[in-house]
């Protein structure tokens, strides 16, 4: 390889590097997304062009196509895709990811049967991408909602352990005895990709996310894989990279789901774990953490906040009004929405608020208030319950009905803080916790508050 | 249809039914309305503010005389039902379970009578809710006119003349008026307890700030958010839990109520005999018999240098804001009765039946 | 064991190398904002799409008759650039919604 | 040496010089204490309370007759002077600048007085500093006044029967008072505007949470902390900027002084006219002449449904904190002006030399 | 160089980057310190005993002592210096570090002249090592006073210059011919040497810590250059990681003192820049961070907080009882100290903190708190001047004098927040925020305390 | 320049361990608190003192009986010590200050 080509990895890395870091942060993703792909891009033509053996141009022109179509294909799905399909998209993008290191290590392999290194990289890089590779497919399928969330295998257990099994005997023997048998090479291939079905088929649809980072983080380790056996230093570190980024970032995603990897993955065997908030009638709930809050409301042109009983229990009057101050100097429009029954006594709402010298002029009246929600992009339900339950338009029956509520199902995101799936005042259940454009932000009013300042804080 | 508005006569009282801002929105739904002379005089609203938004100003006779339907805030009295004629239509409280001989008299005059104290406490009548909504004033002002009789100040002070130590306050009852007198107290800085027999309370009486005393008992709740009667033993071991503060106290605002029954007595003359040289009690419930033992209705009696003022639920003295309140609520309720402007007479309808207390004369609640 | 040991004697740079860009990975991507989690997974992806890499690098080096190894290498190129073009295509798409206002 | 506690003698007053708390603390530092039977009583405190603590409770001719050091509140007045023997220690407010008779009654007597409302505004005088402990006292006690007059509640209120809009309080005069009524006012959510000539009131009225109304003045600051009296034009332009304010004003509080001199009237009855139908006017500085045209001290009096309502700034009302805080006030004053039990009379010392009015018959200041 | 030491290397480079990244907090700073010293101390004992050549006990003998008398030197400064003491303590070792740099290049200088590489890396570690032994020497000579703060030389840039050229000149020199003399040898070392200590010279006393910061940063740039010489690993990264994080630390100290680099280092030049806060009477006073003053708080056993007029006038309430709820919340026993006088009303502190809600019996008299600062560590005054000014007690020309106040002197640190040095209502000055316990927190009450209680939350 | 492209060249992947650990160094310290540069400062110093092991590996190497290489490495290995040892002392000792309380 020419200095130059080495030049260019070496940009290329610090690329993934940069990039990877940008991404971490709301202000700078974007750039960083694009710096990455600069680099990544960097790569590709550098490998391409700059090298120093003869290649025939079909070869050329066979890879130019490649490049072309795969690139047509990509930017198209990407782009046509909806915005909430996008999590089965990147799963099915990792698999392509992974399916290419193992196809590249099935080419290799009867190149290097002699030596032992090489042979081990690329037995790893095939079992590692078959996995990826089937195990995204399933995750896409459990996404995209054309398979069945939980799927309960017959035996699972047993058959899991064969798989298993039957993969560390086909490697041990290729690289022990250097066999160049394609057969050997192909029944690795297919235990591997068995065993990524097994993998994700038990694991529940909430829980995909986190399978998918997981995975993820496999192909970079395919990828670094495939770097040692080349020994090109912008796979191996660039793999290395998002192999151990993705670790941290799936254990990440499980916190802030409350959850431990270790439950994610094997806890689906069990087949306990119905997911909390499900509820017959109604449906399931979406719970949020503060930190995703924060950046929804940092970015929101428009928010209400709907104080309610939970507030003055919770005696977070002082939090709430540091950040309605917060949000208001990020230039973000804030208002309070006062029902006239929150809380228990009349007025309750304006003692409270006064007490944290909330400006009067930022509470607006039920009726004022109501034909704004449309317009609103996020409304933060703070304790309360019965003032914005829709039973009180919707059900006869209900103890509630005829009166007048906080339209707040008209705003384009909901967040809901209280403590639990308790009901208010009134004893009965509400179903805007259970909209699919509520978030549950659980917790304590005041905690959960000074979270949410926390978060957006770190924003800026 | 035409609504009579008339002059409250009662000693004292300073509101009036029906303000010029609702009346304005009565006419444009279309009612007629005729107010008699002088009626919001009290509460700072003139005649010539009635006159301005459509209102025809009239005396007494022609307002009995004409209206069909007539609107006043406290009960009918003999006086009153003098004047009326067969088929109208009385809107105003009635207390109806006790006070059966003047519900007797309405019946014999052949009208029909909606009592306004008698809306149910459901969601959806909160907005016609007059105990509400006149009750939190009446939390507000006795504190105010705690303040203004007690020799010392709320809040706590720490000058270069020494340090003034902050008020206690103690509340006996935490419904309505009892939490807006704890919001206030808290607000001027006093150090607030409150205690009630309903154990709900509590979580309420904390969200404003206050200290809840709680007497171990049962928590024998509610009905319908109302509190049941206190037993003996309640009532004893309630006095021992609340002695240690209200010896203390330098203001007690009693507010406990049972609906339709004499209010309990929480306070003993034996009690306020051990009370502090200067302290203030203001007995909210002295209409209904009092808290205090010692309290008498609109009078105020120095016991052992304890003032006791009695006093009504009924926030007269904030009577302009009290009628603003009162006149939405009527508003509401007129509303909800009529259909177009005619009554409904939806006997169905939870609210219809339980407030329309006399029909033609007969006697539909007692 | 031994040829693991083996293996970081004939490879110590790459061994640092590895370590460093564990800690590098880690240290980078630590107390991100959960809302973040997507795009960053997303753009993660994209970048395991490196293989690509050696994608080509398997056509390069093919024999120009070798038609197995230049279709698994032709295949294996598509999808890697799928993996690429799609995960930063779809990984920009998802950071609109970071758009500063005004 | 003997002190002797006067009760109060003018009208409407109710505190007293020395509380008994106060009362222990100097015969613990060495004096001995009387006191006229029934001094305390208004302000809460019981003769035998006086007793309990080592006070000796005295008809009113034994206390003038007994006790070599005289204390009062109010100026001694002719009934007084009567009963006092030469070479007796007088220490009451004289407000020698406005009172040349007085003074020189007391002189004819050939008596010592000191006036409390001469102690100079110096950073180690604060502890003597009467007329800062009085005043805010009354600046909280005239905001509790006009809550209670008004038919409106403070607070702003957002419930089913409609919204309240919060009071609008404007307050003239940005001293102890002010701030005090200031802060009270805030407290139980009004909306508060104020103005003063001093432009360096505007910071400390902003810290409280008001609204400073500036009148575009070169803002003649202040000697020694006072105000200057305000020129002609100064007024005018004052009632430029404030007018706005003022008839949008539920409760206005003016407590306005320049020492020595007449109040100056900053609210005229033409103004009063044009305010909101009930309103109401506090006027702390009515003892001075009033800041208000209309305002009458001790009267209460409506124009055009605006009460206005003549008061002084002592918080008589507030009798038992206020007392406190003057005994307080008192006692730092008679440590600061004896040595063991006895007078230093030292005339260099600036205390002694601003408060000591007449000496021996002697006047020396005027 | 055998496999176990590689993996005696790489252990140790792993203890570096953990034991430096538990450094950068507060709770595992100290276990961070031992774990990169254990490290530390495998690397020695791994280099001296496990490795292949044969050395002759003499050696062994002289390696032996020459390490015991440097860890008993060591040890001995490092456990009897004060306190104080330490800046200027740690700026010595590290030139002794840059020392032994250099000397390791003037040994390998003559075997090496021949490969261009090699020698490139050699006359750097002379050059670097020269100048950071030089340079820290002077800055520890300031630091303890035996040097005069700032020296101006006569013709300090053409001075300067040609340092800097004769530098440039012998090191292309060395490296271009391959020359093997001592003498051209130890004149590099020289301008190296004289280099450092015009670098320092010139640059004032309170910037030395940023100068040591740096000069540390060049040391670890000289021993990776010394690793690159001998291909050792641990060296390498050791010194890399050194010198990347010295720099980022650099960068920090000056941000922290509102400073940029180039102005502590170029800026002493111009001579102009008298330190701002400087008194003739009085003295200088020291001005603190938020993020400090966090720590100092978060650590102390009792608080006391003094509000004043500056609390009011920048409606900090909220925030302050933030603070001392968090405290409390940490363990710290919190109380507010009222003056009676504070503020520019008879009770202004108490309708404040009223306000925000604030535990009366939090709240003491200045009679009861008084006789408590001297077991207080930390008072913390809050836009309070005049109530905290000891004139009070000593200066009888003094308006105050005579007025009570809290005397936050006794107690073991202060804090002050306010925006200025300007007077308060008396219009005087306060010699306490000249005290030597006290740091000036300078800033709005709000946005100050602000800070303060998100710097605090940082910390756990 | 053009040595310096051979000195990438012939080092490849010394260059990359170079750039991750700058890396590294950088993440593992922005943003820590102010109250911690001194002690961070001083634990920097002590690790800066790994030259020891070049002075060590001089001396190792050395000839017995080359006096000047002798005594030039025995300083060296002494002040390197003292660097090392001291460093990490004094960073122990400032970093008393934050032992909890209780
Ligand atoms: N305003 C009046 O005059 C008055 C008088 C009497 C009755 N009411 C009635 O009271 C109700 C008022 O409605 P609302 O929406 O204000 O209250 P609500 O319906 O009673 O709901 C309050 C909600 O706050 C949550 N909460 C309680 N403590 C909390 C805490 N510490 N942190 C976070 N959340 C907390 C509770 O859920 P979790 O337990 O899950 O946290 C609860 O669901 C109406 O039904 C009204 O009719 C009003
Ligand atoms: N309490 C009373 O009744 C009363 C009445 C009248 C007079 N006084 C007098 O007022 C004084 C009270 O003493 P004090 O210590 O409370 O106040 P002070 O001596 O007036 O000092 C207040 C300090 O706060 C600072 N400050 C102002 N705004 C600030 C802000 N937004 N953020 C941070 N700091 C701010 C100011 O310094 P910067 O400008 O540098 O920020 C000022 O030095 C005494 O002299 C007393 O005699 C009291
Ligand atoms: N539907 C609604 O949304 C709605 C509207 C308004 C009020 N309410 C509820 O109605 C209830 C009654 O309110 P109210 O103010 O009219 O009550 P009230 O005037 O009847 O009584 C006042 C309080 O006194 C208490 N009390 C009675 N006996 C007592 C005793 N022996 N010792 C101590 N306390 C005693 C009661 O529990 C009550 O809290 C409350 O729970 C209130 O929240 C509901
Ligand atoms: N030394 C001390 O520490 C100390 C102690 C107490 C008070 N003071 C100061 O003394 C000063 C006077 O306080 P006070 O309450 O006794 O004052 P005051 O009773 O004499 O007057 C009340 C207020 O009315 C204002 N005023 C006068 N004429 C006015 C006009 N035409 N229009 C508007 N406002 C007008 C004055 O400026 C003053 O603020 C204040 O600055 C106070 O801070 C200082």
């Amino acid at each position: 390889m020419g200095i130059l080509l080495n030049i260019i990895y070496l940009i290329a890395t610090v690329t993934f590097v940069v990039g990877l870091k940008m991404l971490g942060h709301p202000e700078t993703a974007k750039k960083g997304n694009l710096i990455a792909a600069a680099g990544m891009g960097l790569a590709i033509v550098g490998t391409i062009f700059v090298h120093e053996q003869q290649v025939s141009p079909i070869i050329y022109i066979l890879i130019g196509a490649a490049i072309l179509i795969g690139s047509i294909i990509g930017w198209l799905i990407a782009i046509k895709v909806e915005m909430t399909k996008m999590p089965e998209l990147v799963s099915l993008f990792n698999g392509f990811g992974g399916a290419s290191a193992a196809l590249i290590g099935l080419v290799e392999y009867g190149k290097n049967v002699n030596n032992a290194t090489q042979s081990t990289t690329i037995v790893s890089g095939i079992i590692i991408g078959a996995i990826t590779f089937s195990g995204s497919l399933i995750a896409w399928g459990k996404l995209n909602g054309s398979l069945k969330s939980v799927v309960r295998i017959p035996y699972y257990n047993i058959i899991n352990n064969i798989t298993i099994i039957g993969i560390i005997i086909f490697a041990a023997f290729m690289v022990a005895t250097g066999v160049d048998s394609q057969l050997v090479l192909y029944a690795l291939l297919a235990t591997g990709l068995i065993y990524g079905i097994l993998f994700v088929l038990p694991i529940g649809g909430a829980d995909m996310p986190v399978v998918i980072s997981l995975l993820n983080s496999l192909t970079g380790i395919a990828a670094a894989i495939t770097g040692i056996l080349y020994n090109n230093m912008v796979m191996l570190v660039g793999g290395i990279l998002v192999g151990s980024a993705g670790i941290i970032l799936t254990v990440a995603m499980c916190k802030a789901m409350n959850r431990t990897l270790g439950s994610v993955i094997f806890g689906a065997f069990g087949g306990a774990a119905a997911t909390a908030g499900e509820n017959k009638a109604l449906g399931s709930i979406k719970s949020t953490t503060a930190s995703d809050a924060a950046i929804m409301m940092n970015y929101a042109n428009n928010v209400v906040i709907v104080p309610g009983y939970g507030l003055a229990v919770a005696q977070a009057q002082h939090v709430i009004h540091e950040l309605e101050e917060l949000l208001t100097k990020r230039g973000v429009n804030v208002k309070y929405a006062i029902h006239p029954v929150a809380g228990r006594m009349p007025g309750h709402m304006n003692v409270l608020l006064a007490e944290s010298n909330v400006e009067y002029n930022m509470l607006v009246e039920m009726e004022d208030i109501n034909p704004q929600f449309s317009n609103t992009d996020i409304v933060l339900v703070v304790g309360a319950n019965d003032v914005v339950n829709p039973a009180a338009h919707n059900n006869p029956a209900s103890p509630i009905y005829g009166m007048p509520i906080l339209d707040v199902e008209n705003a384009k995101h909901i967040i809901v803080n209280k403590r639990s799936m308790n009901a208010g005042y009134a004893g009965i259940e509400n179903e805007l916790f259970y909209n699919t454009k509520t978030s549950m932000l659980f917790g304590d009013a005041k905690a959960a508050l000074t979270d949410l300042v926390a978060e957006m804080k770190k924003i800026q | 249809m035409k609504i009579g508005i008339l002059k409250e006569t009662l000693d004292g009282e300073r509101r009036v039914a029906i303000t010029p801002n609702i009346a304005k929105q009565l006419i444009a739904s279309g009612f007629e309305l005729i107010v008699e002379e002088g009626a919001g005089e009290y509460s700072s609203f003139m005649d010539s503010d009635y006159k301005n938004v459509g209102v025809a100003v009239e005396k007494r006779a022609v307002i009995f005389h004409e209206a069909e339907v007539l609107l006043k805030i406290n009960p009918f009295d003999e006086e009153d039902l003098k004047l009326v004629d067969k088929g109208q239509i009385l809107i105003s409280k009635l207390y109806h379970k006790s006070n059966p001989e003047l519900i007797q008299a309405i019946a014999n005059k052949g009208v029909s009578a909606f009592s306004m104290d008698a809306i149910p406490r459901i969601s959806r009548a909160q907005d016609m809710d007059v105990l509400s909504s006149q009750n939190n004033l009446a939390g507000y002002k006795a504190v105010i006119l705690g303040a203004f009789e007690m020799t010392k100040i709320f809040p706590l002070m720490m000058t270069s003349a020494g340090t003034i130590a902050p008020a206690r306050v103690l509340i006996y009852g935490i419904g309505v008026a009892g939490l807006q007198a704890i919001a206030t107290a808290k607000r001027l800085g006093a150090i607030v307890e409150a205690t009630d027999i309903r154990s709900e309370t509590k979580e309420q009486a904390e969200s404003l700030g206050a200290k809840f005393i709680s007497v171990d008992n049962e928590g024998e709740e509610s009905e319908g958010g109302y509190a049941k009667e206190a037993s003996a033993d309640y009532l004893k071991r309630q006095k021992e839990a609340v002695n240690k503060s209200l010896f203390k106290a330098d203001l007690v605002i009693t507010t406990a109520n049972i609906p339709g029954r004499k209010a309990p007595v929480l306070i003993t003359e034996e009690q306020v005999m051990q009370m502090k040289n200067g302290a203030v009690i203001i007995d909210l419930a002295a209409a209904q018999g009092g808290n205090c033992e010692v309290s008498e209705i609109n009078k105020t009696i120095v016991k052992n240098g304890v003032k006791v003022i009695g006093t009504s639920i009924d926030p007269r003295s904030v009577s302009t804001n009290a009628s603003d309140l009162y006149a939405k609520n009527i508003y509401n309720y007129i509303i909800h009765l009529t259909e177009g402007t005619n009554f409904k007479w939806d006997l169905e309808e939870e609210i219809t039946d339980e407030t329309l207390i006399v029909q033609n004369g007969t006697i539909r609640k007692s | 064991m031994n040829e693991f040991l083996e293996f970081i004697e004939n490879n110590l740079q790459i061994t640092y190398i590895l370590i460093l860009a564990i800690f590098v990975g880690v240290e980078v991507i630590k107390s991100i904002p959960a809302v973040l989690h997507t795009p960053l997974m997303s753009g993660a992806n994209a970048l395991s799409g490196v293989v690509i890499v050696g994608a080509i690098l398997v056509m390069l080096h093919a024999d120009p008759t070798d038609y197995i190894a230049l279709s698994l290498g032709f295949v294996a190129v598509v999808l890697g650039v799928l993996n690429v073009v799609g995960g930063f295509a779809v990984t920009d798409r998802m950071l609109q919604m970071f758009k500063r206002k005004k």
